[in-house]
């Protein structure tokens, strides 16, 4: 590590955390310096999110030494971090969504005389900080009204609400498309110009490349290596950070593609709901994998939710050429098709409960008999399936809440795996997940689809998209705009489409 | 999820967002005092309408400290009990002779404590609110009849017995009483920071903590202001009743949580008003008066009753969902 | 060994008094005595004879919840040949040893002649009622044969109110839809001293008389104070403890008891 | 969060499970009976357990009921009054001469009847458990006195006064209900797919329903049982009671929330089982029991019975919280 000391304005000295007989950090080093972006780069769980908790007053650490400007710093509280000038973006949402933009950024801030609130210095304060910023909210909204990258925004916001000297971003981007994370780059530029330190989380290696000044890799809890951008490459980051070298991140499609002639599994013409889509028709093939791109909100997750009986539609949905009528979920798991939602904590998983229950929940049919639930055979599918997606567990037994994102995500497509889908959707499948369990799902993937399970992979990622796709399908403005073969396709023409600026 | 809680300055636009906000609740109340006067001229005369403010007074109150707890996601169904306790504490204090005000201010701070221990064992024992405050409602319910072995106690002081009997410029005290800790909870908890940190608690706990609020003394402080509350309903009770009863408010805690949901508080926590609890109150309020004017044997007010909570929250439901 | 008492309640000074006696009679005889507290609630008082029956009492007096309800406990009771006193409320469908309480019937009677006469045989009368505890009904079935004799007097309302705050809002309420009541009869103290609240709040206090029925001291302090209680029933609680502590001990020494020791309600008036 | 549901089947490890799952109450059950036998050798008599047995068969038997409801993250107040529904159902149809087996039989309809509305009301107008029960409960209670009036109604029929009295092989007959019953709620929530899907349902709504579970339908199935087991207390208390009482059960549900939330069912939903509520039944059997034998006075017992539901249930959460 390179010593300059001037310009070091935070500093952690073997920092460890423990949860109880869980070690979250185990020995943690981190120089931040002024006027820089410093990337925290980490496998799912290694302890990104725990560190800067600590730093942000949320959590104690255990153990260690921290450094603001050269004084010791412990804050116990949010507050005291944000009197230090420390301000954070929180990974999880931390929103009410029952109160207004401008009451969630400036909450128990609230500018106030004798405790008594003035709503109009409230949004008046929130409405210069939301301009200032360059983003697109409106602050009387109701966060529970606005989708998820708005939430995000607001989040940020928020965050960016405090006059701090460093700023803490933890994946910021997991929920936003290009052009609003755009917005955010360019804030983060104004804020090391203005010479404050930044730290930043994310699991997307190009936004990586493109931000960082220094980047730190942890692996397990503990400190592996600091480097600066320019002496480094995303293959090094990732053999740093997973321990070993991996070369492709898409894997290459096992088998043929499936030719014209095999029959289409899925068949969806003129499908409809409301202002949530309009007119979407397409077709997917056994062993095929349609890629669903678009801008968040393009309408994408509301088109599959009608594909699998979670809202009304009008229109033809048609499975192996017969017309089918999908009123709920279950009566499209028992015509072959599986969902991989994109918000595995809400939708996807049960918490609280055992991996094996998780695994099992979608087809608890094949696990019982006669309303009895077999303990043998749930036991060894769930194995089979756990290890067949690699989950790395110590048992199915153990509680899905306290997996790392990426396992979790395999959790949830196992499941769909139990059910033997001949169709699954995946909507955003690798969101917030590391680059070693992005790859080990992509290889999934292609394992289903040589097995010629019909693939629909809803992504707000090109290059993920690219990646994958045979064919790839583009929404924007609740329309779908495009379908055509990945090799028709460059990221500029599908981001024309995207936009809506090509017709 | 589809309620809403705006702040907003302008006077036409609240009116117009009340009509929204309580829309539903509103029309049910409206809707059952028209049915109760067209079936008995007498329901609308004003001596009647004082009548139901004052008999609904005890579960109003209560009611309003009930807002608070059910706002910030947990329970107090120890509420009943605190009644009974205060009304005990007062006549308690005024047999020792130590007078009016040294009775009112201990039997206010005997409310605050029981609230405390609530909060306390919720809190800082991280035990439900639920179970907390079922154990205390029978903790508190077997205290009051300690000092009496279960008897009613007279209270003679002259003063505590105007509170409720008195009129002042032709309103019952009783009324003022109402109105005046409506206003004040109204304003505490839509005007003020300690408002806004309720509604951030009751919404996002995590969000909460995360911005610095102290939740742990959020949820003390609130069941405080329940256990105070209480008290003061069991002031009036107690003073309208010249004896504290040891069963008095008995199953009040219910009463209270009803008026508070028929208004929109919502038991998940994070939305709901003190407007939205009154009406709530004159609901249930009206409902026991009109049918008692319609001689509705006992029986069939129960019937009723249940039926028309029904009724109200679904029709609550129902226009906030179609907004959506 | 000893006596085991289950009240129906002890949240009424009608119990506490009978209780009190009992307790102070059997301190003076010497006799062991354990009094447990149903609470309204049946199953309760049965599982406390339940209770009484396993740690071996030689009598049982029960004030029993429900006439007919308390049938099993008192079959437990004899089966486990346990003698049984029963006290207020006499039991239906099954011989005790001994009964011991007041007429209500003959006390709603009493309450109805008391109305009639400070009514002068004529006006607007209401009633406070509990209509599922069978002494009460007794009590407002009395008071009506009683005005059944005066042609001119009407029953214009009859509502529930079981607790004092209860019986405060339905006096109230009934004055309010029928402004013209010159009489209310409440099926206790409580609903009496509650309904002669709500007389004064409406200031009716020169149109309307109250009658209660129970006559502890708070409604005697009233009736003799204040001019809205004209009158009240009055049982006799210290009797009727003393009076089944002592058939208890006579059963204990295998005494014969009568089977039905009534005992007369009286009618207070004022001082 | 921290709760665990681990299905095994070797027997030792389900042991050491249960054990670890029912430390804290099991313990606390376990030092009462100490404590109590201490005080009078009489409470661990056989008669004497099989006494405290059938006392709190009636909640036992409600709080299994209640356990699925809470599960699933519902509440379900209005079975005091479904008790007492089910108890005058009985007594009529018995009335009516037509036997017993038609009236066990419109019994147990009923119970399901009243559950469906609770369950229907619950899921498709999307009313919050809590006040669609708090509605039924009034209403039930109301609808139990319209036969006779308010008074209690004489049950004559010898089988179903027997249920109540006999014994089978010199186990009161209640006791095998209760045992029958427990097994059967065990079974049906511990190793069937339907069991399974209400910790699923109750864990996350969300995910249960993106999984092909129809909430809705599984709702109004829990109501249902719910109703169902409330009706058999019902049965079991009439027939204790010989009579049918129209304030039977009053405040029961109370008694079956605490007693499964004793026994670790946490009222967020998803965590819990049937062992769990069986015990902490039991625990309020024999407190109720163990301070009569000791001649506790009726106020001091409330306090205690709320002291030692505090009690237990914060060993409860503190020998969960110490495994993490
Ligand atoms: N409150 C807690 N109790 C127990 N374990 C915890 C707690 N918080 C975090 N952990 C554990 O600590 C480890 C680090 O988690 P953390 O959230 O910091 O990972 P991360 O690097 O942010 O991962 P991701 O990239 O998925 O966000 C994980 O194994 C996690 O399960
Ligand atoms: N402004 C809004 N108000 C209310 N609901 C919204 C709003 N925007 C989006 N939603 C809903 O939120 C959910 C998720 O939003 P998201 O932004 O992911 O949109 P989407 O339609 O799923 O787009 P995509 O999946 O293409 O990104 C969708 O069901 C959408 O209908
Ligand atoms: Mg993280
Ligand atoms: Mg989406």
């Amino acid at each position: 590590m390179t010593e300059t000391p001037d310009d070091i304005v935070l500093s952690l000295r073997d920092v460890k955390k423990t949860f109880g007989p869980i070690v979250a950090i185990k020995q943690m080093q981190l120089d931040v310096r002024r006027g820089r972006v410093h990337t925290l780069l980490g496998e799912n769980g290694a302890g990104k999110s725990t560190l800067m908790k600590i730093l942000a007053g949320v959590q104690p650490a255990t153990e260690g030494t921290i450094l603001l400007d050269g004084t010791p710093f412990a804050p116990k509280s949010p507050q005291e971090a944000a009197k230090h000038g420390l301000a954070i973006v929180f990974q999880e949402l931390s929103l009410v969504n029952t109160l207004t933009v401008a009451e969630n950024i400036l909450a128990n801030r609230e500018p106030n005389r004798f405790g008594f609130i003035s709503d109009r210095k409230l949004i008046e304060r929130a409405e210069t900080l939301v301009r200032e910023l360059g983003l697109p909210i409106d602050v009387r909204a109701r966060v529970g009204d606005l989708s998820i990258a708005q939430r995000q925004l607001v989040e940020i916001a928020k965050g960016l609400s405090h006059d701090a000297q460093i700023v803490i971003l933890d994946e910021p981007t997991s929920s936003l498309s290009d052009a609003e994370a755009e917005i955010l780059f360019k804030i983060i530029g104004r804020l090391t110009e203005a010479g404050k330190a930044v730290i930043y989380i994310s699991h997307r290696m190009e936004e990586i490349m493109r931000l960082s000044d220094d980047i730190t890799v942890m692996r397990d809890g503990a400190y592996v290596a600091t480097l600066e951008k320019n002496e480094t490459s995303i293959d090094a980051l990732i053999a740093l950070m997973v321990g070993r070298q991996m070369n492709e991140i898409y894997p290459p499609r096992i088998g043929e593609e499936p030719g014209d002639d095999v029959a289409p599994v899925l068949e969806v013409e003129h499908l409809s709901s409301g202002r949530a889509f309009v007119d979407v028709s397409f077709s997917v093939r056994p062993g095929e994998i349609l890629g669903f791109f678009g801008l968040v909100g393009a309408g994408r997750s509301d088109v599959m939710k009608a594909l699998f009986g979670m809202r009304w539609y009008e229109g033809t949905i048609r499975l192996d050429g017969k017309e089918v009528d999908l009123k709920d979920p279950s009566e499209a798991i028992r015509h072959g098709i599986g969902f991989v939602t994109e918000n595995r904590k809400e939708e996807g998983l049960v918490l609280a409960h055992s991996l094996r229950n998780n695994i099992t929940m979608a087809a608890l049919g094949g696990v019982s008999s006669g309303g009895f639930l077999s303990r043998h055979r749930e036991r060894q599918r769930a194995e089979e399936e756990s290890t067949r997606l690699g989950v790395r567990t110590a048992s199915i037994e153990t509680i899905a809440g306290t997996l790392s994102g990426g396992n979790q995500q395999k959790v949830v497509l196992a499941k769909w795996l139990m059910t033997r889908p001949r169709v699954l959707i995946l909507d955003e499948p690798t969101r917030g997940v590391d680059v070693g369990a992005k790859f080990e799902i992509y290889r999934i993937i292609r394992q289903l689809a040589a097995e010629g399970t019909a693939i629909i992979m809803v992504s707000s990622e090109l290059p993920e998209v690219l990646g994958m796709s045979s064919r790839v399908a583009i929404m924007s403005r609740k329309h779908l705009q495009a379908i055509a073969p990945r090799a028709d396709l460059t990221p500029e023409r599908v981001m024309s489409f995207a936009t809506g600026q090509n017709k | 999820m589809t309620e809403t809680t705006v702040y907003k300055a302008d006077p036409m636009a609240t009116l117009k967002t009340m009509m929204r906000q309580y829309g539903g609740i509103f029309l049910a109340l409206v809707v059952l005092c028209v049915i109760f006067s067209l079936a008995n001229p007498r329901f609308m005369s004003v001596a009647n309408l004082m009548n139901i403010l004052q008999q609904v007074a005890v579960i109003a109150i209560a009611a309003f400290g009930m807002t608070w707890v059910i706002l910030l996601g947990e329970i107090d169904l120890s509420v009943g009990s605190i009644i009974a306790v205060a009304g005990m504490v007062g006549a308690q204090v005024i047999g020792l002779g130590w007078g009016f005000v040294p009775a009112l201010m201990l039997t206010l701070v005997s409310g605050i404590l029981m609230g405390a221990l609530n909060g306390v064992l919720t809190a800082k024992l991280l035990l439900p609110s639920f179970i907390v405050t079922v154990a205390t409602m029978s903790i508190f319910r077997g205290m009051v009849s300690l000092p009496t072995n279960g008897a009613p106690a007279m209270i003679m002081d002259p003063t505590w017995t105007a509170i409720g009997a008195k009129s002042f410029i032709g309103v019952p005290i009783i009324i003022w009483i109402v109105i005046g800790l409506f206003i004040a909870n109204h304003i505490l908890l839509s005007k003020t920071t300690f408002g806004r940190k309720t509604y951030l608690t009751g919404g996002n706990r995590e969000a909460a903590l995360y911005s610095g609020i102290k939740v742990d003394r959020m949820k003390i402080l609130i069941f405080m202001i329940s256990g105070l509350m209480a008290s003061i309903s069991g002031i009036l009770l107690s003073s309208r009743l010249y004896s504290a009863q040891t069963n008095a408010g008995m199953s009040y805690e219910l009463d209270a949580i009803a008026a508070a949901v028929l208004g929109g508080t919502s038991l998940s926590g994070g939305t709901g008003s003190m407007i939205g609890t009154l009406i709530g109150a004159l609901i249930i309020g009206a409902l026991n008066n009109g049918m008692n004017m319609l001689s509705v044997p006992y029986f069939y007010q129960l019937i009723v009753k249940g039926l028309v909570i029904l009724l109200a929250v679904w029709l609550d439901v129902r226009s906030k969902r179609r907004k959506v | 060994d000893g006596i085991g008492a289950s009240l129906l309640t002890q949240q009424h000074p009608f119990y506490i008094e009978l209780a009190n006696a009992m307790k102070a009679e059997a301190s003076e005889k010497n006799v062991p005595l354990e009094i447990s507290i149903a609470n309204q609630d049946l199953s309760k008082q049965l599982a406390d004879v339940e209770d009484f029956i396993v740690k071996g009492v030689d009598v049982i007096v029960i004030s029993p919840v429900d006439s007919q309800g308390v049938l099993p406990a008192i079959m437990k009771a004899k089966n486990a040949g346990i003698k049984v006193l029963t006290v207020d409320v006499p039991a239906k469908g099954v011989d005790v040893t001994s009964y011991i309480g007041t007429d209500n019937y003959a006390g709603g009677v009493k309450a109805g002649k008391l109305m009639a006469e400070v009514l002068d045989g004529k006006g607007k009368v209401a009633i406070i009622d509990y209509p599922t505890v069978q002494s009460v009904v007794a009590r407002v079935e009395g008071f009506k044969k009683a005005l059944e004799a005066y042609p001119d007097i009407e029953i214009v309302a009859q509502q529930t109110g079981i607790t004092r705050a209860e019986a405060l809002a339905v006096a109230q309420n009934m004055l309010q839809a029928h402004p013209d009541i010159t009489g209310i009869f409440g099926f206790g103290d409580d609903a009496a001293l509650a309904a002669a609240v709500a007389v004064k709040s409406q200031g009716l206090q020169d149109q309307v008389k109250v009658i209660g029925f129970d006559g502890m001291e708070e409604a005697r302090n009233a009736v003799d104070n204040d001019p809205v209680m004209v009158g009240v029933i009055q049982q006799f609680p210290d009797q009727m403890g003393k009076q089944a502590v002592d058939t208890a001990i006579k059963v204990m020494n295998g005494e014969d008891v009568p089977a039905e020791q009534p005992i007369e309600p009286g009618v207070y008036t004022g001082k």
